[in-house]
């Protein structure tokens, strides 16, 4: 019976792929892909990491389909760039599928009993008091990738500021929707809002030991100050607002500053003080989710359309 | 055959989808989408890798799962910083052509 | 009693699912973007309160049984909002052809400014 | 363990607070010293290496691989830092705003110092190359290469014009597909063997372990990282991108830049994968690197703008390296070690030298207003020190003394000599006189009595002392002995044995 289902989800995501793939009409493809990217989360869910499906469909499908809809709606409707040559067509196709072959080859081929570093974690998650191992991961045991990926979030955002007007990239960026916004989105980011926040705060706070976290939660305020701002509730700041600047920081450079307090307190860069491990790493947890959350909001909104003039 | 093996053939078969729309696709939208349904594949064989090592009282070995979740959001950055680019390139291109034609009328 | 609930949630959730592929068979098949948003918004919503309700029996725990109807909650306020602001849209981009048409069909000289 | 593997990494990054928050002079000069701490932090790795005879090494958080991430400088890795530190350095002080910049007019042919932005970008791939050099684990590896791609691809659009946002956009989907390809590859790695720490992972590929899946991983991860490095037939986003952008911006992207997924495929090659492997992969390199000297170099001749024939240089030099791959997988012990020596050294003088090139390719087309070759006749004149560090910049590419580019070419030539490869050795030589085809010809026309009136502007003096120097620098690489460095041969092979507690 489940195997059934895997069946159906496996054909109905290869679906949604080649939809995507083979659509040519833009906005048609990116609604494509924002389906595809929810039943890639409840693959997800098969799968065993629950993490893992709420970062797909926060992030991989929710707040990536806004972007790329924004992108839609900015480009003109006849693109200029001309088709591949239609005969190289089956060409493409053969290689492609060859390459999908090969691969599935590869991913049957692989070794029984698979490899794993689950008991490594399993012995040394207690020490860290958390009850979620991928938490865990994230956030001790390879705290460096997180704490980079952070800094490629952080530059990604200065890579669009970056594509302003204004070679001071100052000012605030275009309004999302129309102005004034229409009734009920004003109705619905006043009546959403708080509930999503709360939603969004107590994916943060169990993250620590459940399925959840900074990213998961990050994803969800942004999408609410998005719908903040589609609503008419609070004003788009402008990108040199220090206020601004400080939460865009506060995530990974709080984050730093605990890896070097790490050297005091517990002799190693990115150590956590031994005994107080679970309330440092919520601290930490904390700060990047608030980062995390301003930045991808500010991805979406785009570059600042320059200084307003008085 | 099991569900993992079916996700781990969707994967792969997901890359190959990925690859043809690289290969074919008409503009910069379509590589850019191509490159996310690519990744997809690629992270869904990781998720199979993870799921194969489950143990030690966990689904799946965390791991793979943590890299994924890092995986996902460069994917998303690099996302939001093509579609900025190409936003900006069509907005100067128009503009180009613009006072082109301006050019043209003068 | 766990027989019971299976049926209950057995038929409920498969009503739920009816009506969701009414829904969704109105959307490919309607003609017009106001009655396709007008039998998915309706159909969805009856569904989705339909397996919400099959799947009550089935929550381990108040809180979980809690967090089903909150979503259900959630998904109606979120699809009733946005099915206004889009039904707005539409009517927006009639009023908007209407008017151009009626630009084009004043002599061309006079449209340019 | 050392700290200052860990410094090498989040020192640059301290250097974006200021320029984030505070206004942009004060954020200019907080960068430049922040640039001048990695230049130190990166000799004193060096300094240290080179003392103790052996790799540094750092499990970050205290847990060491494979469940944590390892970081390790071994003679390689540190030089490729102090180089790429010294580079970043001088960038950024030809780019920042200096005595003039600030009074000059708007309409006078001068260069102002670059935006904030630009120091950000350097800042974060000073962070993202140290990363690519110390750490020692795939997957943060591929962090370290998409913070790589993240900081280079704004930098080719700085000015936001037409060209240079396709170009950046052109570059950003060959970076991804190869960062996509490059994961693939980690993804199988850690399929089959569990973990994705390199020292561990050349341990258990020694025994031949993995069989066809291993083998096509690494292909993988090497095609995702040729397509990153612009390795011959994936260049082909290299020459507008870097001719595009603003000479600073062109000077860090084809000096450093590229070098960071080079040097990865040197390690792939060299330290992970198991021996009878590489000699089957070498000769593929060897035939990618060959046909990017000649066909790369061909173009580059027929190139009109200046910051394209040196673009299309930089497609064509990177196939030496590449040329090194067969040699140094041979079991012929000391030929083998010179050819790896000589690869590995061309890297290094390879970023100097054409970071003198691209710096005062900038000055001279800012002089003149435009850098095509017909018009450039007598510039020599006007710009005697940029013409000067051109010219010497393009020494090393020429492969002739006293230069970095002469010893490493040297070195591959003997090592090809001596095994017999006459293929191999015949490119390099036809390299060189391609190489020597395009400088001389820019080199001549600059030193021609002016078609034309020269206009009445002078050459950014400062600004072409700094090329100058980087010049020097490509020079004073050519001091070395011709014979395997012990330096660049320490730390190997990896291990983590005697270099965490």
């Amino acid at each position: 019976m489940s195997l059934l289902f895997d069946a159906v989800l496996c054909l109905l995501l290869l679906a949604g792929a080649l939809g995507v793939v083979a659509t040519g009409a833009a906005r048609a493809a990116v609604i494509a892909f924002i389906g595809y990217g929810l039943l890639l989360g409840l693959a997800w869910v098969r799968l065993a990491a629950v993490d893992v499906a709420l970062t797909e469909i926060a992030i991989g499908s929710g707040i990536s389909g806004v972007v790329l809809l924004r992108c839609v709606r900015a480009l003109p409707a006849t693109p200029k760039a001309p088709a591949p040559n239609p005969l190289l067509r089956p060409l493409a196709a053969m290689v492609s599928i060859a390459i999908a072959v090969a691969l599935g080859a590869a991913v049957l081929a692989l070794p029984e009993p698979a490899p794993s570093r689950a008991a490594d974690v399993a012995t040394a998650l207690p020490a860290t008091d958390l009850g979620n191992p991928v938490t865990g991961v994230l956030l001790v045991f390879r705290a460096l990738d997180t704490l980079l990926e952070k800094v490629v979030l952080l530059l990604s955002l200065v890579g669009v500021w970056a594509l302003s007007r204004d070679p001071a990239c100052r000012g605030r960026p275009d309004p999302l929707s129309l102005e004034p916004a229409p009734a009920p989105s004003a109705f619905l980011a006043r009546v959403l809002a708080p509930v999503g926040v709360l939603v969004g705060l107590y994916l943060l706070w169990a993250g620590a030991d459940h399925p959840g976290g900074a990213f998961q939660s990050g994803a969800v305020l942004a999408a609410m100050g998005l719908l903040l701002v589609m609503g008419d509730q609070i004003r788009i700041p402008a990108t040199q607002n220090r206020g601004l600047r400080l939460m865009l920081l506060a995530g990974p450079f709080g984050f730093l500053a605990v890896g070097f307090a790490g050297w005091a307190t517990a002799g190693v860069f990115l150590g956590y003080p031994p005994g107080a491990e679970k309330a440092v790493i919520i601290a930490v947890e904390v700060a990047i989710t608030l980062s995390i959350a301003v930045t991808l909001g500010l991805i979406v909104l785009g570059p600042p359309a320059g200084e307003e003039r008085s | 055959m099991t569900g993992v093996h079916l996700f781990g053939l969707a994967g792969a078969a997901l890359v190959g989808c990925g690859v043809y729309g690289l290969l074919m696709a008409p503009g910069a939208l379509g590589r850019i989408l191509a490159f996310n349904i690519l990744g997809g594949g690629v992270f869904l064989i990781f998720g199979v890798v993870a799921r194969r090592g489950a143990g030690a009282g966990f689904g799946a070995d965390p791991v793979p799962q943590a890299l994924v979740i890092t995986g996902i959001v460069v994917a998303f950055c690099a996302t939001a910083l093509a579609a900025a680019l190409l936003v900006r390139l069509s907005a100067v291109d128009a503009e180009v052509a613009r006072d082109g034609e301006k050019e043209k009328e003068t | 009693m766990s027989l019971l609930a299976s049926a209950f949630t057995l038929v409920f959730v498969a009503a739920g699912i009816g009506f969701f592929a009414a829904g969704t068979l109105g959307l490919v098949r309607l003609p017009g973007t106001l009655s396709r948003i007008h039998a998915l918004t309706k159909a969805d919503n009856v569904g989705l309160a339909l397996i919400v309700l099959g799947l009550l029996p089935q929550a381990a725990s108040v809180l979980d049984a809690a967090k089903m109807v909150a979503i259900w909650l959630l998904a109606q306020l979120a699809s009733g909002a946005v099915a206004q602001v889009m039904a707005e849209a539409v009517m927006a981009e009639a009023t908007l052809a209407e008017a151009k048409d009626a630009g084009d069909a004043a002599p061309p000289e006079e449209s340019r400014p | 363990m050392s700290a200052l593997l860990v410094l090498a990494i989040t020192a640059p990054l301290l250097g974006l607070v200021p320029l984030l928050l505070l206004g942009p002079r004060t954020g200019e000069r907080a960068a430049l010293g922040m640039l001048a701490v990695n230049v130190a932090i990166t000799a004193g790795i060096a300094e240290r290496v080179a003392q103790g005879g052996r790799a540094l090494g750092y499990a970050v958080g205290g847990f060491a691989p494979p469940l944590g991430v390892g970081l390790r400088a071994d003679g390689f890795a540190a030089a490729m830092m102090l180089m790429a530190a010294l580079v970043l350095l001088f960038t950024g002080l030809f780019a920042m705003t200096g005595p003039g910049d600030m009074t000059r007019k708007v309409n006078a042919r001068g260069s102002a110092g670059m935006p904030s932005t630009f120091f950000i970008l350097l800042l974060s791939l000073a962070c993202a190359l140290n990363l690519a050099f110390l750490a020692q684990d795939l997957f943060t590896l591929y962090v370290a290469l998409e913070l790589l791609t993240f900081a280079a691809v704004p930098l080719v659009c700085l000015e936001g014009k037409a060209g240079q946002l396709s170009a950046a956009l052109t570059y950003l989907l060959f970076a991804l597909f190869g960062s996509v390809l490059y994961l693939l590859g980690v993804v199988l790695i850690y399929g089959l063997f569990g973990t994705l720490d390199i020292a561990h992972l050349a341990g258990l590929m020694a025994h031949g372990a993995g069989g066809w899946t291993a083998a096509a991983a690494l292909a993988l991860m090497s095609a995702g990282l040729m397509a990153k490095a612009a390795l011959f037939p994936l260049h082909l986003w290299l020459p507008p991108a870097h001719s595009g952008a603003p000479p600073a911006a062109s000077a860090v992207l084809s000096a450093v830049v590229i070098k960071a997924p080079l040097f990865l495929l040197v390690r792939l090659w060299s330290d992970l994968a198991p021996l009878p492997l590489a000699q089957v992969a070498g000769p593929v390199f060897a035939v990618c690197g060959a046909a990017a000297i000649v066909f790369c170099g061909v173009v580059a001749l027929a190139q009109e703008r200046l910051k394209l024939l040196i673009a299309y240089s930089t497609a064509a030099q990177i196939g030496y390296l590449c040329l090194m791959f067969p040699l140094a997988a041979s079991s012929d012990g000391p030929w083998s070690a010179l050819a790896w020596t000589g690869g590995t050294l061309h890297l290094v003088s390879h970023a100097l030298s054409k970071a003198a090139m691209f710096l005062a390719a900038g000055l001279i087309a800012e002089t003149m207003g435009h850098d095509r070759l017909s018009g450039l006749g007598g510039v020599g004149r006007l710009a005697p020190v940029s013409v000067a560090a051109f010219g010497l910049g393009g020494l090393s590419l020429m492969g002739l003394p006293p230069s970095g580019g002469f010893v490493a070419k040297v070195m591959l030539l003997t090592s090809a000599l001596q095994q017999g490869s006459w293929w191999i050795a015949t490119v390099v030589l036809v390299g060189g006189l391609l190489a020597g085809g395009y400088v001389l010809r820019v080199v001549v026309i600059a030193l021609q009595h002016p078609d034309s009136d020269l206009p009445d502007v002078r050459e950014c003096r400062w600004r072409a002392l700094i090329a100058l120097a980087l010049a020097f620098g490509a020079m004073l690489v050519g001091f070395m002995p011709l014979s395997p460095l012990p330096f660049l041969e320490i730390g190997r092979p990896l291990t983590w044995e005697s270099v965490l507690p």
